[in-house]
């Protein structure tokens, strides 16, 4: 079914027309390399590599993940080579694929430290876009102050769209009790997208060894079980900001993506559902397709803020 | 990844099981699977249980193309795989990972297993056995109820085995049976099992001056190398690093491995 | 098993030993009327019965429920008779059942509200305890303002200490960026105990419709699913304050009580879980005295904060 | 609530099954069950199917203690439920609410149900005649494959259908067979299935002054009154209030609901 129907999947994010509005997310994809051997990451809409740091980071001990409902908690804290092994290593591999967006996951402790290795990435002709990752719980330092108060989030985009000559797509943290607020001061800092959510933070209790599972303690929660949290925010947001917003948060079928679009998002990113699912993300493609032919629906475009009550919402 | 057929589950021991499955790759071609890899199994389509569950190849039967873990239901996942039954569908991703090298001059090899270690030990006296290798193999268990694969090893050489409550073997741990005499004349040995039977093998091990292989077992998200979930401190060069053990893994040279 | 064993399962709460640390959780029991039908209620810790306001609610239209991913969305919106007739129609009722103490949840809409429900309620000889549920996402200024700023939520709680006679609980709202502040707020303000978690914010599309499933559209999220989050927001509460915490959030099983009791909770509240299984509470408490047993714990409250760093918290 | 046996499932139609399984109560017991009661089914033992499903008693089957649902499909949680077999176990809580009031001054009683509003019909039918009451059924289908218990109403009276496409009886709604000359010498009606349904049901029989009962249907949590999810406006002396459809319902008289 899927092969023979007109569905226009394409959705334009940040000036370009992605073939589809899945990508996988940061941290849950690598850098890509591993999944290649799964199938040809040309049939992404676009990928976002894990998130970079200016030096090389070991993260944290292990125990590292653990398993919730519906769910899983990680404290991977941040572990990669660096952004110079990034943009030498790893970010040419991509070039093989075609036609195939990469966003790349910036993270750190300072405003300096993300500020410097965006002006690094912004030099390579191998990145599309910039994620900035103020909004990871695992690491002591790690952003996360950045995505919890307006101010500071302003500031560091304003720092960051100085340097950057490629778009800036903030991904904010659910963490906060107002998120349409520090959706409001990303977007009037210079934001050129957001993406929401990152992980809740969580914890799980070794009751056989009556201490946290996780070494870190605490860790962030993914997967299914926060589904209705990310798709209220995005919800929420994309009735605020006028900048996309691409929707993450427990996608695992073709019909969540639907849902995601629904309550206003652009485009998606797939977390979890890789680590289930090595195939997750074309699989995915594939079933938004079926649905889309099934509820005679011949563009995404006409999916994006369907659920709302103003109806559409204006997909760039 | 793919979705095979359970041929078989049966009891092996007080709450251990052997689960034979079609294999999800053609096992005839050439590297298909290796002893010491492992199997990402899904032990439902239930988002109770979201991950996989890593558990390592036991055996490989190449003519009927078919697979065998042996595994204890400990936790709830594991539980829920010992209900599937013959005719059943299973989701399995593997084999995966990197297994036991083999080194053609060796000529006696030591297998040290612990518990839920020991499976991995049967594909591996096989395939040390058919490259001519004279295979000992030492064996930990809880008590004479958690025994599992003596027979089947005894196949391939000498067993010893040790017990926690001397209920089998000798009372004690695997270590007390890593004896100078014993290691006289092996070449090379080959450990898996909880990580403190490992620390202690390879510090006997180190003393007796003979190099091996240890079977390292870390929380595992994906199984692919993608989460980064399942590190472990590796010394390479100088540096001590946190390295995927489902993909450089979960077998490393004994000097690499570092416990902290 | 659990019939010949010496497992001392009471707590100490509010200067009163509950048989056991297991109480069914606010909007989750009614009145407790029906639930009676199934078994007797003396066998609970405590009940805490529906929020009460001072006038008669309907609450919000319907849809009012959601399954999500391990969990539900609802969004009641507070429905309840009002004060009067829950003190001459439902309290009653439950003085037939041998040492339950009774918590009434109380919610409104400006303080003053609250301070005339808890005023009346305060004459009672059946109530217990108050818990002031300032955290209910579900009704336009049904309170979550004052679960979302320290400030307020302070000033709120000495404004009912002004007036209880009887102790008085504060049910913390999860939706916020640090429940440390909120708790050690009201804590300052005079709280004799807090509980935590209400349920988080969420929403879920109906594809088919394309709108907002629930008619109130967002909901609040319960269930095992959010479990995670509350144990963590338990953990790190208890870290700082010193006043009791009542852990509450997706618990099924006897082992997620000693979770929450390992994290710091003093006791527990079963929420979502007695839709699933109208036994669920009982069935709870021997599940926890087995687990006592086969663990070798003589008393729950060994469990309590057993997974701290600096060892068991002190139960009262 | 109990766990109990199934004893048969059958696919009936279009999507739809009819599952009949052990009573979790002794239907010989005095007021053990009413036609319109129903029962609140978890589907499964998964955390993904958190809430039960609530479907009506279609027959009970008194000498054998055995109760069936009849249910479409159509979700998730009831495409799960599709899957299970007899000797399989299954969690049942019921059966619970208010059903049909019976009159015993009533001759002949109406009965107005559209698609999976059918099946408590059957029971209702078969209690209706039991006391001697002349039965006629109203019955509505999208289409000739949704047609279910036709026949095992036409043991009871006469049954008239309607069908969306015309596949099946008249062409049309229910409400258009629902004439003066169907009304006439009727005491009361009785009708279950959608709400724009139960609208035009209310509507046209309060036309010709016949008063009935309508079935709703409302998600349900707990089935038991504690979640108060379920509510209907129900309109009591002056005052229309939310009304827990689990507990006082599904059945209202037809001038008490109150459609918005
Ligand atoms: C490479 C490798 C090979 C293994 N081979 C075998 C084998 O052949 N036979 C066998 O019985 N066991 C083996 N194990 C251990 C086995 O994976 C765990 O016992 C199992 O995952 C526990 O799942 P559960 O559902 O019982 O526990 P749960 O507590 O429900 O598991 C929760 C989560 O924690 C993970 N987890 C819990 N304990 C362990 C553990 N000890 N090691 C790794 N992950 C864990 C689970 O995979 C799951 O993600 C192996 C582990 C690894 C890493
Ligand atoms: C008193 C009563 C009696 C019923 N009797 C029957 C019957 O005999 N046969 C039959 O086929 N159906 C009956 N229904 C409808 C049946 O309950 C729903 O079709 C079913 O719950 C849908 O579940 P699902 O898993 O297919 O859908 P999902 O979409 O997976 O359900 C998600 C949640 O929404 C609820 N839900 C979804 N649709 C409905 C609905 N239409 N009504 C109530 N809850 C809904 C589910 O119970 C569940 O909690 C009855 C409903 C009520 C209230
Ligand atoms: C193991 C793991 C690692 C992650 N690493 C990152 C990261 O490096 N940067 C980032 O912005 N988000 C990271 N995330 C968050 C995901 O990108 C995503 O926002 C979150 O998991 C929710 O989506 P999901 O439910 O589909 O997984 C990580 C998530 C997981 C599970
Ligand atoms: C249907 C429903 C109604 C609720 N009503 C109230 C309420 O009236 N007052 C309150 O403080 N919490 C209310 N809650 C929140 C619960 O008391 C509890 O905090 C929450 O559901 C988390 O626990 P659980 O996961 O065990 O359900 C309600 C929850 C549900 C699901
Ligand atoms: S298990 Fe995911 S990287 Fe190893
Ligand atoms: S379904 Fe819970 S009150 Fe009716």
């Amino acid at each position: 079914m899927s092969e023979t129907t007109p569905v226009d999947l394409s959705v334009d994010l940040l000036g370009r027309t992605l073939k589809n509005p899945v990508m996988p997310a940061s941290g849950c994809f690598s850098f890509g390399r591993e999944v290649a051997a799964y199938y040809d990451l040309g049939l992404l809409g676009a990928i976002v590599v894990k998130a970079t740091t200016l030096e090389e980071r070991q993260g944290n001990p292990t125990p590292r993940l653990a398993e919730t409902p519906a769910g899983m908690l990680n404290a991977i804290g941040l572990q990669n080579p660096g952004v110079q092994k990034v943009m030498a290593d790893e970010l040419p591999f991509l070039r093989i694929f075609e036609d195939l967006p990469v966003i790349v996951n910036v993270a750190g402790t300072a405003v300096d430290d993300y500020v410097e290795v965006v002006k690094q990435l912004t030099l390579s002709p191998d990145v599309f876009a910039i994620e900035l990752n103020i909004s990871c719980p695992n690491v002591k330092c790690g952003g996360i102050q950045f995505g919890t108060d307006p101010q500071m989030a302003a500031d560091m985009v304003r720092a960051i769209k100085a340097v950057a000559h490629v778009p800036v797509i903030v991904k904010l943290s659910p963490n906060v009790t107002d998120i349409v607020a520090m959706a409001v001061a990303c977007e009037e800092a210079g934001a050129d997208a957001l993406s929401l959510i990152n992980t809740l933070v969580g914890m799980q209790i070794d009751v056989d060894r009556r201490r946290p599972l996780l070494a870190n303690r605490s860790g962030g929660l993914s997967g299914p079980a926060i589904r209705p949290i990310a798709v209220r925010m995005v919800y929420d947001v994309t009735e605020r900001v006028r900048i996309p917003v691409i929707g993450i948060g427990g996608i695992m079928t073709g019909r969540d993506v639907v849902e995601f679009l629904m309550a206003g998002a652009t485009a998606v990113e797939v977390g979890t559902a890789n680590f289930v699912d090595p195939l997750a993300c074309p699989r995915i493609i594939d079933e938004l397709r079926d649905w889309c032919v099934q509820h005679r629906v011949t563009s995404v475009r006409e999916l994006i803020g369907a659920a709302k009550e103003g109806g559409l919402r204006d997909g760039a | 990844m793919a979705t095979v057929e359970v041929v078989e589950q049966m009891a092996v021991g007080d709450g251990l099981f052997s689960l034979r499955f079609r294999s999800p790759v053609d096992l005839r071609l050439a590297g298909a699977y290796h002893p010491g890899q492992f199997l990402h199994i899904r032990v439902s389509d239930s988002f109770d249980f979201l991950l996989r569950r890593p558990l390592s190849l036991c055996k490989a039967d190449v003519s009927r193309n078919e697979l065998t873990v042996i595994y204890r239901a400990q936790g709830e996942g594991t539980k829920r795989l010992s209900r599937v039954r013959a005719g059943d569908q299973l989701d399995v991703l593997g084999p995966l990972g990197r297994g036991f090298p083999i080194h053609d001059g060796d000529r006696h090899a030591l297998l040290v297993a612990g518990g839920i270690g020991v499976p991995p030990m049967l594909e591996l006296a096989h395939a040390l056995k058919a490259r001519g290798q004279q295979v000992t193999a030492v064996l930990g268990f809880q008590n004479a109820r958690h025994v599992i694969l003596q027979e089947e090893l005894m196949a391939y050489g000498t067993v010893h085995i040790a017990s926690d409550d001397g209920t089998v073997g000798t009372k004690g741990l695997v270590t007390d049976l890593l004896t100078d005499a014993l290691c006289t004349g092996v070449n090379r040995y080959y450990a898996c099992g909880p990580t403190p039977m490992l620390r202690a093998v390879q510090a006997a091990m180190q003393g007796c001056s003979v190099p091996g292989y240890l079977s390292l077992e870390e929380r595992m998200g994906c199984g692919i190398g993608i989460c980064v979930g399942c590190v472990h401190p590796i010394r390479r060069g100088g540096d001590v690093k946190q390295v995927k053990t489902c993909k450089e893994g979960p077998v490393f040279s004994s000097e690499e491995v570092v416990f902290t």
